[in-house]
């Protein structure tokens, strides 16, 4: 069970000439939650978005190192990243679905990458795994938009799912949902580990804490270039922390 | 586990292909815009640059080319547009400020809401009917500086109260929140924190409506229709051109050479509303206020 | 259902707690039977037992630990977890006091019987019965059920004195007992001290009830 | 308390003139409508509804006279759709070149020169389209009239293209980068998440947009009375010259028509039909902002 | 110690003929900081809102019931509500300094409420109070903006300080924080209340429980009517809340 | 510095275990002191003084709860907790073996010394030694110190053992002693529990400082 699905090695990233992330190296597991915590401008989000080439969007990003994904590596310029976007999904902070309506949200994906089958059922199929089929089934030509946020969230993890990624990332997912969506996106997470293998960063370590398998803790030296402090079981990382600053983030004692 | 039965053809290189076809096309089209202001300004400057000249500033206009001039015409705007700001300046900010901040959500409010948006698209020949029946015939004012000022206060009013709306709508309701919290009353928030925070995108849009009135010539043309002005209005009862009627009797006169006195017009014209606009967009630039959002 | 993992992690460690008072209970029924038939055998598996006894006990209370740090319990939730590890540390009380019993069934197993055992014997029972019958009140939340523990208690502790007042006179008839009798008051003790433990675990139970602390 | 006191009258009085101010545009609108009714009236008076909308000739000055707005209308109708054929696709591509293409820096530049190109006064392209436009068209067809509709809608749709474009753009600008986001990270090229996400989400913008630039178009003055001719006719072939409503309302404004007259009152007839017209048109571009614009 | 500063006696709130708040009982004691916890919508920012009046200018909203507040009904129209907002101050969600210098911001409410001594000496001392005086003190002219986010949320509060209010109202006053500037604003909060009297509102039960003397935990009911379950110790309602609603929503097992 | 206000009310509670630990320790001082005194009062007051202690620990675990539910301890700061919790409740029965000594004592009283008293002296002794090193331990997070505790404990057991087969001598000799020499083997008994509970005490810490449990 334990294989690793993505390979982070000597992984640099610069913004122009502001360094972002320094030498991180990590290995993600396949079929398992991996969080990344750690203060705000740490580069979670960079790190994040190296993964599935979203930071090619950003002119000024410049990334050095390897992320080996089924044996190749993400960075090399051989792979197209629209390819690696459409087998490493992504669901966004804020929920983002398309004003457009439920179903034809999920189709998005599937008519860009020219699905060949039928439609409907794998729009029916991603809504299932998103626990959003029984919310929805009766009124999928409505508007997205008018679905709750944490129903929105659910839509968009199932447009990724319909893609059929091998691993998601999630950029602090459920930051803009009340309490009780996040619980049920949290479930959510918990139960997708057995379809795809998913990376999330997320400011609140009880969620962490509560969703993860694994947990990396990044931090910010003193030219706030962000680097990889440590990553481990997340029970590890939240009761018997190695390492003395990941003990004061997690415990708050952080200045 | 992860079921096969997932058949994508992803066909990615003829996609990217594609978009890089369209990448071309979409430059074209914006070119065509480019294109457009350059071929408008290089035909005006080959045209009128030779007659371009002191005469024709410091001259009134006149049958003879080499005499012609449009003093008249460059005071008249001065005068439209110094009375122009005088009168709609105010009253277009304390419209604005009036519905934005004042105004009660009830029908007499959306009803002035929708007729602001209306007037601000009305073409400006009838406000020149509107001047025309009003100021000149019914108020008896005749064809002078102060009709066409009102006419033309009425004509750039809802831009005025449209633009200083959007600068006042772009200060984000947490800070007029703030002040009533501290116990402000509402025209203390108003005063000191929202009007501030609004000058600046307020000044240039009053600006840019200043611009519109230099180059507005359809009302003018009713107001004070097409006639020799060879003296500089020195009250607000004269009788008055502007810069645009001249050029457009210019133009209409069917020997070459005036055409090119008109281009040269034209050069002054665009001169003074370049200048405007440069000062605006300093404004804009210097001013804008950086909100949290 | 939100908070299904968690509520998962709850039952799958309150289930390991309930295997461990299984555990507990059949080393005391052992360390009865050892005593008995003066079954050195029995008596040395029961202390081996003991090792498996402690180890899921510190399980038990690693994963406590672990939902508290990464769960945020409150209120029932949190005094569920805390009640399951302070609950897990009486029953592993317990598995020593059994394997004292069995230490001693080894010592005696030299020395040969004393009479016929009742009064002990009914201790345990009792004992066992409280141990039981305060892990049931845990998984019913129910607390009748574990008020009625409390007052087992006071069954066991007469019967222990009984047993002292018995066994002092056996000593003070016959000067060769001495030795025997005192291992006898030990077990007697012994099971006094475990129901005492099952009586903390009632104790531990009402205060997840109710949310009060007693004493 | 005093303070209380004075503190509410400044406010009070301050919030009185601003009433004034905002009240002043509702008189201005009856105003309007006043002073062109009034004159219509006269016009009315004298010649029928049914001879105005449905004659297909306009003479009101020269005999015989003839009192049919029709040719007007469609020599304004001809020179708007010109306009807008051209002016609605190049203003989108613009658009969303600026907003989808272009670096920040080049937004930043283009956008002011696009503005200019909008501030420039109308008199200004009348003369382009004569001197510039109309020179180059007749190379092409060379027995296109000196006065034509082509040259006129050319130059109006170069002229209302910074209109379209700016407002489009800002619909496409204000379709969340996260939208795009979402787009790129299920696989979509630049081109799809342009064509099939920004702008579907922008299209009440776009819509609104254009309906904007042809009421622009519509009331559009002095281009037309300088490239596009004096000659009301009911002809559709752009290379021929034509009338529009506001060319008419000039010429007449120029000439020593006497007031009160016959002749004099049909400018107020033609700049109601007009005024009407450009009404029509903003109230159905807002109507499609409000009713159909998508709110994130 | 445990005297009431305000008392709010059957408040009953409208917004059009949606009932928004309904019947709420409670008394929120002088120097002490209480929370207010809920679902999202169970009207807690509404609550608020009636305190120091800002409902007033929601022209839709009716708000029915007695506020006593010094011995006086806010609600009554004897009352200006400009008076009373300077006495109850408010703090939002999102830092919102004026756009102006750090000085004139606290000086602010000074000038409009005719301060009579010096603005100065006052300006400084209310900075003190928020804990930013030793941030800023040399660059006190510079613009506000320049802050960072939890600067400017002290600086907000601050701002309200120097009017010297009694109670100071605040709404998620950290939600747009990240956690380190949010556990210095929590730290502030707890410091304060030796001076006002605090309520705040917070999705964070965590938060509630950190800072708060008391909670008051707020539901709705099937009409999304809001309505106010339970009210008590701080401790006691996290560790043993009386109420099942309360246990159910203070667990997560909230549906 | 963030979490001042925790970090004040982690300390506060670690104080007032140490003063629960303070008041065992003069509980066990002087049980012993009625004991070898035959002390009536001194006994009674012991037995009174009980009920404190009792109340303090409730009040330790109840705050340690407080703080577990509302301010999210993770890492070092739970495992604090939850050792201040689980060190208290060993603490409370240390105070209970000590109210156990002073009923002995009173139960003697009626029947006169036995003996001078050493061996059990110095258990007590080295009992309290090792709860007062383990609570040291546990404020300087000194894991040596606390390894050392769990040796200690050997010395109780071993005295433990003399002073068993002393008494049992005593008793083979003279079966008019099994009496009183029954109550002095129940105080013997009682004060190495007291032993066992310090090196529980010490294990805590140590779990404390490293974060894993031993047993
Ligand atoms: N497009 C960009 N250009 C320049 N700098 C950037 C850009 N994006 C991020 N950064 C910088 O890189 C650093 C890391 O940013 P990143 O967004 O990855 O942090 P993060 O850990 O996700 O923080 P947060 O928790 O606030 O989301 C920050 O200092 C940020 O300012
Ligand atoms: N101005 C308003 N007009 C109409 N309804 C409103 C208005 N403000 C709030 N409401 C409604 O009143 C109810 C309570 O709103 P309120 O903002 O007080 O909730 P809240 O508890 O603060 O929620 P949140 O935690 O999301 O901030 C909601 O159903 C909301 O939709
Ligand atoms: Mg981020
Ligand atoms: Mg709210
Ligand atoms: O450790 P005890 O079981 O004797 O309390």
């Amino acid at each position: 069970m334990n294989e690793s699905i993505l390979n982070v090695k000597n992984l640099n990233v610069w913004y122009r000439d502001f360094q972002a992330l320094k030498d991180v190296n990590i290995d993600i597991l396949s079929n398992k939650v991996t969080a990344l915590i750690g203060p705000s401008g740490c580069g979670k989000s960079t790190m994040l978005r190296c993964i599935n080439r979203m930071n090619d969007l950003i002119p000024d990003a410049k990334v050095h190192g390897e992320i080996n994904f089924n044996g190749e590596n993400i960075n090399s310029n051989q792979l197209d990243p629209i390819d690696i976007r459409s087998k490493i999904g992504m669901v966004f902070q804020k929920p983002n679905p398309f004003p457009k309506s439920i179903f034809d949200n999920v189709a998005f994906g599937l008519r860009i990458n020219g699905f060949k089958g039928s439609i409907e059922d794998e729009v029916e199929k991603s809504l299932k795994k998103a626990a959003l089929w029984e919310d929805v089934k009766d009124r999928l030509k409505d508007g997205a938009l008018e679905l709750s946020g944490g129903q929105q969230q659910r839509l968009c993890i199932a447009r990724t799912l319909a893609v059929n990624p091998q691993v998601m990332l999630m950029d602090e997912p459920a930051s803009a949902l009340d309490p009780i969506a996040t619980l049920a996106i949290e479930e959510l997470i918990r139960d997708l580990c057995s379809e795809v293998s998913i990376v999330i960063v997320t400011h609140n370590m009880q969620q962490a804490a509560r969703i993860s398998h694994r947990t990396a803790f990044f931090m910010v030296d003193q030219d706030r270039c962000g680097y990889m402090v440590e990553e481990g079981e997340t029970n590890q990382i939240f009761t018997d922390p190695q390492d003395e600053r990941t003990e004061s983030y997690i415990t708050g004692r952080f200045s | 586990m992860i079921e096969t039965n997932h058949t994508f053809n992803r066909n990615i290189k003829r996609r990217q292909n594609l978009g890089k076809l369209f990448y071309v096309l979409l430059l074209l089209f914006s070119l065509v815009g480019l294109i457009g202001l350059s071929a408008l300004l290089i035909q005006i400057l080959r045209d009128g640059l030779p007659y371009l000249s002191t005469n024709l500033i410091f001259n009134y206009p006149s049958r003879h080319i080499d005499q012609a001039g449009l003093k008249s015409a460059l005071f008249g705007t001065l005068w439209i547009l110094s009375l122009t700001a005088l009168f709609s300046l105010p009253i277009g900010m304390g419209a604005a400020i009036y519905l934005e901040e004042f105004a009660k959500k009830n029908w007499i409010t959306n009803f002035i809401e929708i007729n602001v948006g209306n007037l601000a698209g009305v073409p400006s020949i009838v406000y020149g009917l509107l001047g025309l029946t009003i100021f000149v015939e019914l108020m008896g004012l005749g064809r002078v500086v102060l009709a066409g000022a009102l006419t033309m206060t009425l004509l750039i009013l809802p831009i005025i109260i449209l633009s200083t709306r959007e600068s006042i709508k772009a200060v984000p309701n947490s800070y007029r929140e703030a002040a009533l919290a501290l116990g402000a009353t509402k025209w203390q928030m108003v005063k000191g924190v929202v009007l501030p925070i609004a000058f600046p995108g307020f000044l240039t849009g009053a600006i840019l409506a200043m611009s519109r009135a230099i180059g507005e010539s359809a009302p003018m043309i009713a107001i004070s229709a097409l006639v020799y002005i060879t003296f500089i209005p020195s009250h607000a009862m004269d009788r008055f051109t502007v810069l645009p009627i001249q050029i457009f009797n210019w133009v209409s006169r069917p020997q070459a050479e005036f055409t090119g006195l008109a281009a040269a017009g034209i050069i002054v014209l665009l001169t003074v509303l370049l200048l405007m606009n440069a000062v605006a967009v300093y404004f804009r630039n210097r001013y804008q206020v950086k909100s949290n959002e | 259902m939100p908070r299904e993992n968690f509520d998962r992690e709850i039952s799958a460690v309150s289930n390991d707690l309930l295997i461990l008072g299984g555990m507990v209970d059949k080393a005391i029924e052992s360390s009865m039977i050892a005593l008995k038939n003066m079954d050195n055998q029995l008596a040395k598996d029961i202390i081996f037992q003991d090792d498996f006894i402690d180890r899921k006990q510190i399980d038990i209370e690693e994963r406590c630990n672990n939902l508290i740090a990464t769960q945020q319990p409150m209120a029932s939730d949190l005094r569920t977890l805390i009640s399951i590890i302070h609950i897990g540390v009486e029953l592993e009380r317990m598995g020593d006091y059994a394997e004292g019993i069995a230490k001693i069934a080894i010592q005696m197993g030299k020395e040969g019987p004393l009479k016929p055992l009742i009064d002990i014997p009914a201790m345990a029972d009792i004992s066992r019965d409280m141990l039981s019958k305060s892990l049931d009140s845990l998984v019913n939340r129910d607390l009748i059920a574990a008020r009625n523990v409390l007052k087992q208690d006071d069954e066991v502790d007469q019967l222990y004195q009984r047993v002292f007042q018995e066994l002092l006179g056996m000593m003070n008839a016959d000067a060769d007992v001495i030795k025997r009798a005192t291992y006898l008051l030990w077990v007697a003790h012994d099971l006094e001290r475990v129901a005492d433990r099952a009586t903390n675990v009632s104790e531990r139970v009402i205060y997840l009830i109710t949310g009060k602390l007693e004493n | 308390m005093p303070r209380k006191f004075f503190r509410d009258i400044e406010g009070n009085i301050f919030r009185g003139i601003f009433f004034a101010c905002a009240f002043l545009s509702i008189i201005v609108s009856v105003v309007i409508v006043y002073s062109l009714l009034s004159q219509a009236w006269g016009f009315f008076s004298e010649i029928s509804f049914v001879e105005f909308f449905s004659g297909t000739r306009w003479s009101p000055i020269l005999k015989p006279r003839s009192y049919g707005v029709l040719p007007l209308v469609s020599g304004t109708i001809l020179v708007s759709m010109i306009a807008a054929t051209f002016a609605v696709p190049v203003g989108v591509g613009v658009a969303m070149f600026l907003s989808e293409y272009a670096s920040e820096r080049t937004r930043k530049t283009f956008r002011p020169l696009l503005e200019i190109l909008a501030g420039v006064p109308t008199v200004v392209y009348g003369y382009f389209a004569l001197s510039f436009v109309t020179p180059i068209l007749e190379k092409i067809f060379p027995d296109i009239m000196v006065f034509n509709a082509l040259s006129a809608g050319l130059v109006m749709g170069l002229m209302i293209i910074p209109m379209i474009s700016s407002i489009t753009e800002d619909a496409m600008i204000s379709v969340p980068k996260s939208l795009r986001e979402a787009g790129y990270a299920l696989g979509s090229t630049k081109m799809e998440v342009s064509l099939k996400i920004v702008l579907p989400a922008a299209l009440s913008g776009i819509v609104a947009a254009s309906i904007l630039g042809i009421s622009r178009a519509i009331g559009e003055t002095m281009l037309v009375t300088i490239a596009a001719g004096a000659t009301p006719k009911m002809a559709w072939n752009p290379l021929e010259g034509i009338q529009t409503m506001t060319a008419f309302i000039v010429q007449l404004s120029l000439g020593e028509t006497p007031h009160g007259t016959l002749e004099y009152n049909t400018i107020f007839a033609v700049g109601f039909v007009l005024f009407a017209m450009t009404l029509l048109m903003n109230s159905l571009g807002r109507y499609v902002v409000t009713r159909w614009g998508i709110k994130y």
